[in-house]
């Protein structure tokens, strides 16, 4: 009865025009399971605190969130505050379509933000402040211990004892001669050619020495065709090639569900999935070491930006406050699984303070975590290492060539948008 | 029972594999959305479980219609609207004009009619960017008449009236001019009433068409107030975790609609997807 | 003439709104994609003013080895589905014209999914799909063993092989319907007297069902072939284009290129070919078929 | 007035002249047939006195409004058309009431006038019913009903009974003709068939390749033929011609003699041998070959004995022979 009478007054607002009313503030928030509640905590909070003051929020969540934007932008429509996805700010920022906020945020918090996740809001060569995240994620191995011990695998507890490239591939071999092991370690390749495939697998590759990007330079040939990612890319085509690896269609479920799988690379999100699919059995492992640079874990995530259409500021800054105050961090990571992304909220959070069960994550953001390159070009360079990765996955191709035509795509975006001004200037 | 001769065994036999062949993939998806439990559609997928209903459980069907995220009915009216509101406008304008090109004495028919004849090669596809673009312009991005207009026009439909227009009896367009129709009169008491075989055909194949439209809702709107089901739909591919029962529950959902609408214009349906194109 | 100009005035009144439509909704943005083609055209404003490029984007076109391949993967879709379909639809109409028990619901069932939204219909097929225990891998296990299975989606191989089925299932209806309607448009007394003068089934089928149905057959061949060169629905919702670029199809590269990175000018190069090759196609395919007929 | 006058009027299709300037006067209260072989321009004629057909030049009265220019329903005529065209999705009664509702008639006068005139045609039954569940006659009567509502002072038809078998035809050809002593309204009717026009007219202009070749009533068609056209074209079977030495003989460039008036004579002039005999019972048709002149048609009272391959002598009277010079009749 409840759920039907909330999605009543769903519809009705759904109706309503997103065109803020002065004192009437709509988010875009994306839609997904794990966040739902927090979303729905923080409308409920917000409107409770500032109800009275005349400031009311709407979270509104959009399915097919990137799509949603691209059409709001070009008709206009884009509300108050929108979620972004941390990588995508700078093209956003450089198209005009968002304003800084660093003036709308207290001092204090921006003082308070994990490093990596000020550099991921960190817009241009001004630096200026575009975008704030209230979460920090990461990459991480997860385990069936049970498995691993059948194996007889050794399993890395902290970053320093991490496996080493050759110390995975053997524990791969281990676990594949499992008879209840179908395929040994999910990538989770049933992403598809999308975000995940930067986000999980250019840290093999800085771990190896190589980068999908020179951040110097602002080129891609040289860099994500390297040597090292070429030798990065080719374990990873052996694993895959040796049926280590879970293909795309095989569905999501083989490490948490059928447990035919028993090592999964993937982020914080699938924790709650995991928790209740392997319970006790459920182990954290550091990111190998690919090469030199030692364990790599991926970072970032969705945040809050300011459409540069929104005027009613005094509102917004409200709202951004809030949302970005130690409790509301802290409360998202609960509910998601994600790291918080203020110093100060990660002692407020069970799950990553001392001792917590995600202690490992924490120490992997402060320690391991490379930000995404915040350039206007992230969505041709992403789309254009992801579509070599998976390509590479998929059959037996030739590595090189792959990111040969990965940089050329890249470099001849840049060079089309005569460098993205004012970088490369 | 019908007494059964040789020659029809082979047919008949064959008849039933064919209608196992759409029914089998069918029933699993009817199956499925019974299923209230993810893990065992999992199990079940690929044994005979998954086409034999275990359970007759409601319940993703419930989460389906009361999910406040997706709410389908909102959803479904947007459906409802905008194929409803094409098909109208469509069936309207474009028999007009077809009617005029066939029968009218405008000497601009012919010229006119070359350009729908060349439209009509046009790949839809090819030009939902520039579209696209034109709404933003307008900003009309988001909207249902963004969603309308387009199905609106429609080369393929003035050429199908054009065509049984053009076949109407010469001397019923006369008797009228006699009797004293003026042109549009003679279109909407002799023309239209006669049409309604076509117009059903037109009806139904453009009523698919926008019912299950999925490329430009998916890329001129942006959240539930005007998408179509179609596009709600997909969405549930997005998340990570595909929750079967769900997908399937959608599914049936959005089918059932168009099957009663086949249903009741089972007869006309099949006569007019008959002749829409082999005759002309 | 000089009769009648008030009638005429109520046939402009009546062809015009239906010619605006075409003019704007079909006209002018064939004829912006054309201009774009030439531009560097972007999605979505950006802060550097957009030039004329020249020939740079065709240029650029012919060189993409993966605008080669989503031409090889759509002509070998179309090579493969047409003639599967075609024959699938003649089977299932010859079936359904001919005088079995419960004809009329064996009908309705074969129309069904015809009815099915494209999004329904690979959400089914995704799970007959499924590895390694979806439907068809447990028939497959069956002949193979326990624990072989097939890839169908993630197999470059297969993967486009696995679309053709799908496809095939989900739209042979319409030109089965079309099928019966030329069955039927065949006189009975033909196949009468055929049947007085000895002729066994296939000759009936041979001599008569088939040349009777030559103008739908020439009908259906034209718009099946120019429908499989539009394949993207599937695609894009199945594989996205993959695995290995295996199932990119023009349609679906276009929207890569015009709409996920946004680069409209590029992607209009690939509509403009993509609209003459069309084009060329179909009036090929009349051209030979009538020359045929001729002969 | 409700005469029907063509002055001077032409047709074109583009470069095409079906019509090459014609004047014709169709006297009120007649019932004129227009006839010829098909593609001679009777239809056009009709259809422009409809005003279904543009002029490309001259004019057309009715009853001395100029109409050349009018719309169909404003020129007081009604037409029957060959396939009926009624509006199959109307009921037997809208059919015949729904020019005169379009008009602005009150709904009591209309239903007056359709059920007098289905009385007429002994309709009433059938009023109720669709076009579809009719006979072709009935259909036909529909047709005319359709027509006599809108009291026309010009009736047109455009070969209205081709549609129906012989019996029914013929039985329509006497309703037709007493429907015209009854209203006395000027009737014009169009046919191929020179029966219907010969049993049916009170006058019939003979059409031939867009030009009038002779317009009168019908026995002065029949007994004093214009020109050879017309004198093929009147009178079944076909009248016999005669061309050459054996023609200038008789006194022109070609001589006609109609079957009717050729006969088996022991001393007649003409040797011929018999090649098929027809008994049609009441009379009989002989075809025979005729030394010097060529094939004739007799057609003799009675049932003759006689089988092919017989030798057979040919009377008649000169006072029966057509003479045609230059193509116009040679008064005799």
């Amino acid at each position: 009865m409840n759920r039907i009478l909330y999605s009543g007054v769903a519809l009705a607002t759904c109706m309503m025009s997103s065109h803020a009313l002065a004192g009437q503030l709509t988010a875009w928030v994306i839609d997904g399971d794990s966040e739902k509640p927090y979303f729905t905590q923080l409308q409920e909070t917000f409107n409770a605190k500032y109800g009275a003051e005349g400031i009311t929020l709407n979270v509104v969540p959009i399915p097919s969130y990137n799509e949603a934007i691209q059409a709001a932008t070009l008709s206009g429509g884009l509300p108050d505050v929108i979620m972004l996805d941390g990588p995508n700010m700078a093209s956003v920022a450089w198209a005009g379509t968002i304003q800084p906020i660093g003036d709308l945020l207290d001092p204090a918090i921006l003082e308070d933000l994990l490093p990596a996740i000020k550099a991921q809001g960190t817009y241009g060569p001004q630096e200026e402040f575009y975008f704030v995240s209230p979460y920090d994620s990461g990459t991480i191995l997860w385990g069936n211990k049970a498995m691993l011990e059948k194996a007889g695998v050794r399993i890395p507890t902290s970053v320093d004892d991490a496996w080493t490239r050759a110390e995975m591939g053997e524990a791969l071999a281990k676990l594949a001669a499992l008879p209840e092991v179908e395929w040994p370690l999910d990538v989770k390749m049933n992403y598809g050619a999308g975000e995940w495939m930067t986000y999980g697998f250019s840290p093999f590759a800085q771990s190896n020495g190589g980068d999908i990007i020179d951040r110097q330079t602002w080129t891609a040939e040289g860099t994500i065709n390297s040597d090292a990612n070429v030798d990065t890319l080719t374990t990873l085509q052996d694993w895959n090639k040796a049926g280590y690896i879970v293909p795309a269609s095989a569905g999501d479920n083989k490490f948490y569900g059928e447990k035919t799988a028993a090592l999964s690379w993937v982020g914080n999100w699938m924790w709650p999935a995991h928790r209740e699919g392997l319970g006790d059995d459920l182990v954290l492992i550091p990111p190998p070491a690919f090469g030199e640079a030692g364990p790599i874990s991926a970072n970032g995530g969705w945040g809050w930006a300011v459409p540069s259409s929104s005027s009613n500021l005094a509102d917004v800054k409200v709202f951004l406050n809030y949302a970005m105050s130690s409790e509301q961090v802290a409360a998202y990571a609960d509910t998601t699984g994600y790291v918080p992304s203020r110093a100060s909220a990660i002692p407020l959070s069970k799950t990553y303070g001392e001792g917590g069960a995600g202690e490992l994550f924490a120490k992997l953001a402060a320690c391991c975590a490379v930000v995404r390159p915040v350039h206007p070009a992230y969505p041709v360079i992403t789309n254009a290492w992801a579509t070599a990765v998976v390509n590479v996955l998929s059959g037996d191709v030739d590595v090189k060539s792959e990111l040969d035509r990965a940089a050329k795509t890249i470099d001849q975006d840049i060079a089309d948008n005569d460098g993205y001004p004012p970088f490369g200037q | 029972m019908m007494r059964l001769n040789r020659d029809a065994m082979l047919p008949l036999l064959f008849a039933l594999v064919l209608a196992l062949g759409v029914l089998l993939p069918l029933m699993m998806m009817v199956t499925i959305s019974l299923n209230p439990n993810e893990q065992d559609i999992m199990v079940s997928m690929g044994s005979l479980r998954s086409f034999i209903p275990q359970v007759f459980s409601l319940q993703n069907y419930i989460e389906v219609w009361t999910d406040p995220v997706h709410p389908f009915a909102r959803y479904l009216a947007n459906t409802a609207l905008i194929t409803f509101s094409t098909l109208i406008l469509s069936i309207f304008f474009n028999s007009m004009a077809a009617f005029v090109l066939a029968q009218g004495t405008l000497p601009i028919r012919k010229p006119v009619m070359i350009l729908i004849l060349a439209t009509l090669a046009v790949p839809g596809e090819s030009l939902v960017l520039p579209q696209l673009m034109m709404a933003g312009w307008l900003g009309q991005v988001d909207s249902y008449q963004v969603q309308i207009v387009p199905g609106v026009a429609n080369a393929m439909s003035i050429f199908l009236f054009y065509q049984f227009f053009s076949r109407l009896p010469k001397e019923l367009i006369e008797a009228a001019r006699i009797d004293g129709f003026s042109f549009f009169q003679i279109y909407r008491h002799v023309a239209m009433p006669l049409s309604k075989p076509v117009i059903s055909a037109i009806a139904v194949l453009q009523f698919l068409e926008i019912w299950n439209a999925y490329l430009w809702p998916v890329m001129v709107t942006r959240g539930p107030e005007y998408r179509p089901l179609s596009v709600a739909m997909s969405a549930y591919f997005g998340t990570n975790q595909a929750a079967w029962g769900n997908i399937m529950a959608f599914a049936v959902s959005m089918a059932i609609p168009v099957i009663l609408f086949f249903l009741i214009l089972q007869r006309q349906f099949i006569a007019s997807v008959m002749s829409s194109g082999v005759k002309g | 003439m000089r009769i009648r100009t008030k009638g005429q005035g109520q046939e402009l009144a009546m062809l015009l709104p239906a010619l605006f439509f075409i003019i704007a909704l079909i006209v002018t943005p064939f004829l912006l994609s054309v201009w774009f083609s030439f531009t560097d055209q972007r999605l979505v404003p950006r802060p550097i003013p957009t030039k004329f490029i020249g020939t740079t984007n065709y240029e650029r076109m012919f060189v993409d080895p993966l605008f080669w391949q989503a031409i090889w993967n759509t002509v070998v879709f179309a090579l493969i589905v047409t003639p599967v379909q075609l024959a699938m639809s003649l089977g299932a109409a010859m079936v359904l014209n001919s005088a079995i028990p419960f004809r009329g619901f064996f009908r309705s069932i074969a129309i069904l999914p015809l009815l099915l939204p494209m999004t329904v219909i690979v959400s089914i097929w995704a799970v007959l799909f499924r590895i390694p225990a979806g439907p068809f891998n447990a028939v497959y296990q069956w002949f193979a063993g326990q624990g072989n299975y097939v890839d169908f989606l993630g197999n470059p191989s297969t993967a486009m092989l696995s679309v053709v089925a799908l496809s095939a299932w989900a739209t042979f209806p319409y030109q089965m319907l079309i099928y019966l309607a030329g069955l039927q448009d065949i006189p009975q007394d033909l196949y009468e007297a055929a049947k007085l003068d000895g002729a066994k089934p296939w000759q009936r089928f041979r001599y008569i069902t088939w040349p009777g149905l030559r103008n739908v057959n020439i009908f259906l061949l034209i718009i099946t072939t120019v429908g499989a060169l539009k394949l993207f629905t599937q695609v894009d919702i199945l594989t996205k284009g993959g695995p290995n670029g295996a199932t990119t199809t023009i349609i679906h590269y276009l929207f890569k290129q015009g709409y996920a990175t946004q680069k409209v000018g590029y992607a209009s190069a690939v509509a403009v070919f993509f609209f003459l090759a069309v084009t060329a196609i179909a009036l090929l395919q009349r051209r030979f078929l009538k020359n045929e007929g001729e002969a | 007035m409700a005469d029907v006058v063509f002055s001077a009027v032409h047709k074109r299709y583009g470069a095409v002249e079906i019509i090459p300037g014609l004047d014709l006067t169709i006297p009120e209260g007649s019932f004129t047939v227009l006839v010829g072989p098909s593609g001679c321009g009777k239809s056009t004629l009709l259809r422009m006195i409809a005003g279904l057909e543009e002029v490309s030049g001259g004019s057309i009265h009715i009853g001395g409004d100029d109409v050349t220019t009018s719309d169909p329903s404003q020129r007081g005529i009604a037409m029957v058309f060959q396939s009926y065209a009624l509006y199959p999705h109307m009921s037997v009664a809208d059919n015949i009431g729904f020019g005169l509702k379009l008009s602005g008639m009150a709904k009591t006068e209309i239903a007056a006038r359709v059920a007098d005139a289905a009385e007429t045609l002994q309709l009433t039954h059938l009023l109720d019913r669709k076009p579809k569940q009719l006979s072709g006659g009935q259909r036909q009567r529909v047709a005319i009903g359709r027509a006599i509502v809108r009291k026309p002072r010009v009736f047109l038809f455009d070969e209205p009974l081709s549609n129906l078998d012989a019996a029914l035809r013929a039985q329509m050809r006497v309703e037709l003709a007493e429907l015209h002593s009854r209203i006395g309204a000027t009737m014009v009717y169009v046919t191929h068939d020179q029966v219907e026009a010969m049993t049916m007219a009170d006058r019939i202009v003979v059409l031939n390749g867009g030009r009038i070749e002779q317009a009168g009533a019908p026995m002065e068609l029949y007994r004093q033929p214009a020109t050879p056209f017309v004198a093929g074209f009147i009178g079944s079977p076909r009248m016999n011609f005669i061309t050459g030495e054996e023609a200038r003989k008789l006194g022109g460039d070609l001589v006609g003699i109609r079957p009717e008036h050729l006969r088996l004579s022991e001393n007649g002039p003409w040797i011929a041998s018999v090649r098929h005999v027809e008994h049609l019972g009441a009379e009989t048709l002989i075809y025979a070959e005729a030394e010097a002149i060529g094939p004739l048609t007799i057609k003799a009272e009675g049932d003759v004995a006689l089988e092919a391959g017989k030798s057979i002598r040919i009377g008649f009277n000169t006072t029966d022979l057509h003479r045609f010079a230059g193509g116009r009749r040679v008064p005799n």
